[in-house]
């Protein structure tokens, strides 16, 4: 078991790699990309996407970083999908970068365009598929969407493209605007992408990669509120001090960034066993949603409360951290579903001990 | 239902009532019986119309006498018990009856008019109050000077026998349909912080007053920004003192600090909540598993207590004794609660509450996503929750100043 | 409904008239007893209880205070007997005032010694109760143990003696170290109360009767806990500031407050509920005593945290209240029960309301 | 299960370890495996039995040249790179190994010597803390001077070549065994506060030393009061600069801030926790109902993140890079998870947990209420965790200072 992990040397090595890809990647943001581009797009009467800003990532192979380098991706696992988002959401840059990803990890090559991977499964029949989907997330701009369909009690796993016929998407306005739709598939045509066993995995493989790369994208918009909310109680002044000064903006302060950093850790650890395929994959990924939905969807409302007044206000750029989190929290499939998987894994773990 | 509400049989307060309340009772019922009509209890015209409907409200309420029970006989209040109090806003609420437009003047600057204005201040202005012909906004807080309002920065310098005022004032709802405004300002401004502070009336069509709305995360407009550039008003506008005004404004703040408890909202709140799990719920866990009941339990918990908070005081308001410790913690939990109900309820309804109004399957038509945003005012709005935990810790357990 | 209930004016003298109880309770109690002799009970070798102390409270009535007037007790509901007992937590006065108040009242009538009621049913057979029943709190020092027995169907309540033959007490220290003791009864005699129904709601009665007496004196160990702090906080300098300045200690001390208003209105809703009968009794008790543990329980450690080191020392009496308030939570009955009662309840509410 | 500890198969520390690092892995385990008998395991003689084994663990390591793997090897250790730290920090906990007797010493007065002492001292005193020859206390904290230690007020009057010192100490663990303390004293009245501090080693024979154990909430008595009484001590014996104590206390503060990693011990108490758990499970849910779980869950987050942090931060130290500041957050996030998991223990146990050790049917033979009560010092110890949040938000989050 021990052979199967790297040295600490390359650990090491691997973490100053992995910090130079976050740094290159929060610079391209920051040229590209701002909290107030973000909030002005609230303005905006369409959904808040800047389809600018997904070419800039598309050209920076962002969306490829899990294909393989034989097949022109950038051979790289979900711990750097996870760096990459986890700037998109420090950087307020709303897109669909986690599912395009995960969805060309499934697919196993480039493809041109946005793709989503659909959670819950659909029907097939004669190559067709059928089903619905309510408030997914990037549907309206997607160009494929992915499906793991049941055909005679043969799982499969499928591409179906956007523009096909009995394909329906209803936009619907999620709390962050982003450009989401009810999804309705009436016979749809579709790709086959797996068969049997490996359409399960692989669709399961592909949901917990954008789930993870979902919930770093959370840790960088609770990180991107809570680093605001301290330049804040810098330098706001209230009964003649730095409301920073106050330990009960302070420590809250300091609590919620505790939050972020245990959040970051899980999201690394559990890609790492993601990445390496480790039996407690599934329960670690499990944990990092948990402390998501207990936690971290939390910091932008903390924040909120530190800004005040101000942060109430439609102008400042409070809420589009508040809404972004909320959007991305609540897409991860609910508490009671990642409690469950992780509460059987401790209870695994007691077990095996007693063996 | 809602005719239930006003013309049904009497209503359990938890007490017995007297002769006089008993009919009092039966008159509020009444009046709401006849008043609170179809026009009264749309929902549509956005802002503008809830402030048509407000001020057709008042004009109703006074013509039946009911506008300001808890206001002396003379100023044309019922001078109202504790009891009558409980009965009036219980019967409003229960009848989802829209707020009248004077409803701040008439709990906070019109008992500030009875206790400090000049014979003639009332005269003028407590009538129009009333009836809505005035219709009043605040101009308290300021842009640097939120929780700390006695760092206030408008000026006002006395120039013979009026005061000429500049500044800025924040949060001012109904500014924009309000013809006067009830300022603080400073007028002198080599006294302490708390001295040199005036509590001033002004005339909204003056000129040099500027209203620009803010816009709020929720998308609305319900608050404003008042601007005066050398904003003259007559020094008889001045209520109370000159340079004086901390102590009349402090009046006026602590009725907004106790003020009407919110128990009626956090009950339906919890109402709603308990609605939305048991959408959620199975057989054998109807409200959902034990770690949601859990919450819920935890909520009912503080809302009954509240409930209990509520009834003490108006119990001890009877007797002529002051509200307990418990009322400024009223207010605190209340706040938080039901801010933090708001925000399970955001939870509990998963991706679908996440949707806003007017989207196919959004939860609650999207109100679940609105009262996440819109609570998150609740422990900012009227001292933040941290300023109210100072204000606790130094009156009620003797804590040292911190600030 | 609104006819069986007081006038707000009756409502206003009870509140004065219960205040003036809890008033002349304290000054009882403050004479006979302190937070120190609390502390120096826990230095003797055997357990924490002073028989004196338990002699003065017997001669003011207190245990007799829900007995009828016409059985010579005290007339009064067990909204009294949640003012005295939170009186005596308040004093840190260890006493078997709510178990022996519950006990004299399913008895209907005075009776000498300390009496416990036992929660869980046992055996009868042949008017002799069998059964055990671990950690009952002054057991040892008990004259009398009510239980409720099932005797070939029919459910009887009854009285065993403490010196009867088939009774075991075995002595264990919990951590507030009072006299308990693990019982059990092999066939010991007993003294029939109630038969049937009666016996069934006589029991349950003393049971929810005995634990509001019981969560009332939690809030008086909380409150004194806390008030405790409080004072220290005034007058401890740390940094060249008396620590209550700090909002970190200071909003702690202001939620702990909160928390224990919350408990105490509960508290009096739920007796008032149990001795109006009305419907909703249950589940209002059973509200207190989720906060109680959710929240009572933890407001001796916050007052821990504000001591500091000095409130880690045994000569310090912060862990007599801290002992108290862990004893007296764990014995209400487990937060999954209440919780359950409690949602049941919030259930039919809505369901209620739909009819 | 000892003996699989100490000499099973290679341990997997989530990495390969080079061939160096494999040979000093397996020196470790050979010796744990000889030395760690039946003597060192046991658990009897209360507080002065843990001592006289952890003097005997103390020379037994030294022997074996592993009392400080981290000090420089010229001072009798190994240069230990951080993996070998961790590996032996693992190898250790594993093995349940005794404290040895000057682990304070050897984390804090140690490298505190070896960076500020004279060649004399370090010639003096640096051995005979590795063999356990010495045995140290420190003297840090006083009465009036716990979270800030900046106002301690032992004072040290210069008299001629020697200091004469008068004050009080506590939280002294140890203070009854040792025979030399370490000690911040007051040299400098007249200097700004942390100016004029000295940091001085005084034999514990010297006159006017006077020790009185400190009982504690659990009833055991591992602290002591220090009281001193003109206790004359050699300026040779004053480590750093005189008056320039602070300084030197404060590397050996960040040491103890800092210092071992403690997920060891919350990782045990979390599986105690889930086996407590389980013991009212039913195969429905084993652990309890799903408000169990979210506590368990969440606590496994939080253990889980912690053991990830740590592992970086060990990382970090292979290359050279301090710690990131998941550092000092790890410090004040280990002391509340531990002392919440010892709370939450004590629910999950019900009446059973309240029983102290001895009582028929105390839950874990009392170790749950025994845990409930030590674990009130993990928030105190080292610094409270308001004290921690404050360097956090200052040093960390860059906020200004309230204090």
């Amino acid at each position: 078991m021990a052979a199967a992990g790297p040295t600490f040397e390359e650990l090491a090595d691997r973490a100053a790699e992995l910090a130079q890809l976050r740094a290159s990647a929060d610079a391209v943001l920051a040229r590209a990309w701002s909290a107030s581009a973000a909030r002005d797009l609230l303005d905006t009467a369409g959904p808040a996407y800047e389809p600018a800003l997904w070419t800039t990532v598309v050209e920076l192979g962002w969306p490829e970083v899990m294909v393989d380098a034989d097949a022109g991706g950038g051979g790289a696992g979900v711990r750097e999908l996870c760096v990459l988002s986890e700037a998109c959401g420090y950087a307020a840059a709303g897109l669909p970068l986690a599912a395009t990803a995960a969805a060309m990890w499934a697919e196993g090559g480039c493809a041109d365009g946005i793709a989503v991977v659909l959670p819950q499964p659909g029907q097939l029949a004669a190559g067709a598929v059928s089903g619905s989907w309510p408030a997914v997330a990037y549907a309206q701009v997607a160009a494929r969407l992915l499906v793991l369909g049941d055909d005679a009690g043969t799982p499969v796993l499928c591409a179906v493209s956007a523009s096909a016929p009995g394909v329906r998407r209803t936009p619907v306005v999620p709390i962050d605007h982003n450009p989401a739709a009810n999804v309705e598939f009436d016979g749809a045509p579709c790709t086959l992408l797996a068969e049997g066993e490996e359409a399960v995995r692989r669709h399961r493989e592909a949901v917990r990669r954008m789930m993870l790369g979902e919930i770093a994208e959370l840790v960088g918009v609770a990180a991107a509120a809570n680093a605001a909310a301290v330049d804040y109680a810098g330098t706001r002044v209230a009964f003649g001090k730095p409301i920073g000064t106050f330990q009960a903006v302070k420590h809250r302060l300091v609590d919620q960034r505790a939050d972020i950093e245990v959040g970051r850790a899980l999201v690394a650890r559990a890609a790492d066993a993601v990445d390496r395929a480790r039996p407690d994959a599934a329960a670690i990924a499990s944990l990092a949603a948990f402390w998501a939905l207990d936690r971290l969807v939390h910091v932008p409302e903390g924040a909120v409360q530190v800004f005040g007044g101000i942060g109430y206000t439609w102008e400042h750029q409070a809420h589009v951290h508040l809404r972004r989190a909320a959007r991305l929290a609540m897409s991860l499939g609910g508490r009671a579903a990642h409690r469950g998987v992780a509460a059987g894994w401790l209870h695994g773990l007691l077990a095996g001990e007693r063996a | 239902m809602a005719a239930r509400a006003v013309d049904g049989p009497e209503r359990d307060y938890g007490v017995v009532l007297d002769e006089q309340t008993r009919a009092f009772a039966a008159e509020v019922r009444a009046f709401l019986a006849s008043a609170l009509d179809a026009d009264m209890r749309a929902r549509t015209g956005g802002e503008a119309g809830r402030v048509e409907r407000g001020r057709e409200w008042q004009r109703r309420l006074n013509a039946a006498g009911l506008a300001a029970i808890s206001w002396p006989t003379e100023y044309g209040g019922r001078s109202a018990t504790a009891v009558q109090q409980l009965v009036f806003n219980t019967e409003i609420a229960a009848a989802r009856a829209p707020e009248p437009v004077n409803r701040n003047a008439i709990n906070q600057l019109g008992p500030t008019i009875i206790q400090w204005g000049s014979p003639d201040q009332r005269e003028r202005y407590l009538p129009r109050i009333l009836s809505g012909e005035d219709v009043w906004c605040q101009g308290f807080s300021e842009p640097d000077a939120g929780s700390d309002l006695a760092s206030l920065r408008t000026r006002g310098v006395i120039d013979g026998d009026t005061m000429v005022i500049t500044g800025q004032k924040i949060w001012t709802s109904k500014a924009q349909y309000a013809n006067w405004i009830y300022l603080l300002v400073r007028t002198d401004p080599d006294a302490p912080k708390t001295r040199g502070i005036s509590y001033v009336l002004a005339d909204m069509a003056s000129p040099g007053i500027e209203v620009r709305p803010i816009r709020q995360i929720t998308g609305r407009a319900e608050f404003n920004e008042v601007f005066l550039t050398d904003v003259r008003v007559p020094l008889t506008q001045v209520v109370g003192p000159l340079h004086g005004g901390w102590r009349v404004a402090r009046s006026t703040l602590s009725y907004e600090r106790v003020g009407q408890s919110r128990t009626h909202r956090i009950e339906r709140r919890l109402r709603s909540l308990v609605s939305l799990a048991a959408r959620s719920g199975t057989p054998q866990a109807p409200l959902g598993d034990a770690a949601i009941e859990d919450r819920l339990v935890r909520f009912a918990a503080q809302v009954e207590a509240l409930r209990q908070i509520a009834a003490d005081a108006t119990a001890a308001g009877i007797r002529g004794v002051s509200p307990g410790p418990e009322a400024s913690i009223a207010k605190l939990l209340t706040s938080e609660v039901d801010q933090s109900m708001a925000t399970f309820a955001l939870e509990l309804a998963g991706p679908a509450g996440t949707l806003e109004r007017g989207s196919p399957g959004a939860a609650d038509d999207g109100d679940v996503a609105l009262a996440y945003l819109l609570m998150r005012a609740a422990t900012l709005g009227a001292g933040t929750s941290e300023i109210q935990r100072n204000i606790i810790g130094e009156k009620l357990l003797g804590l040292p100043r911190d600030v």
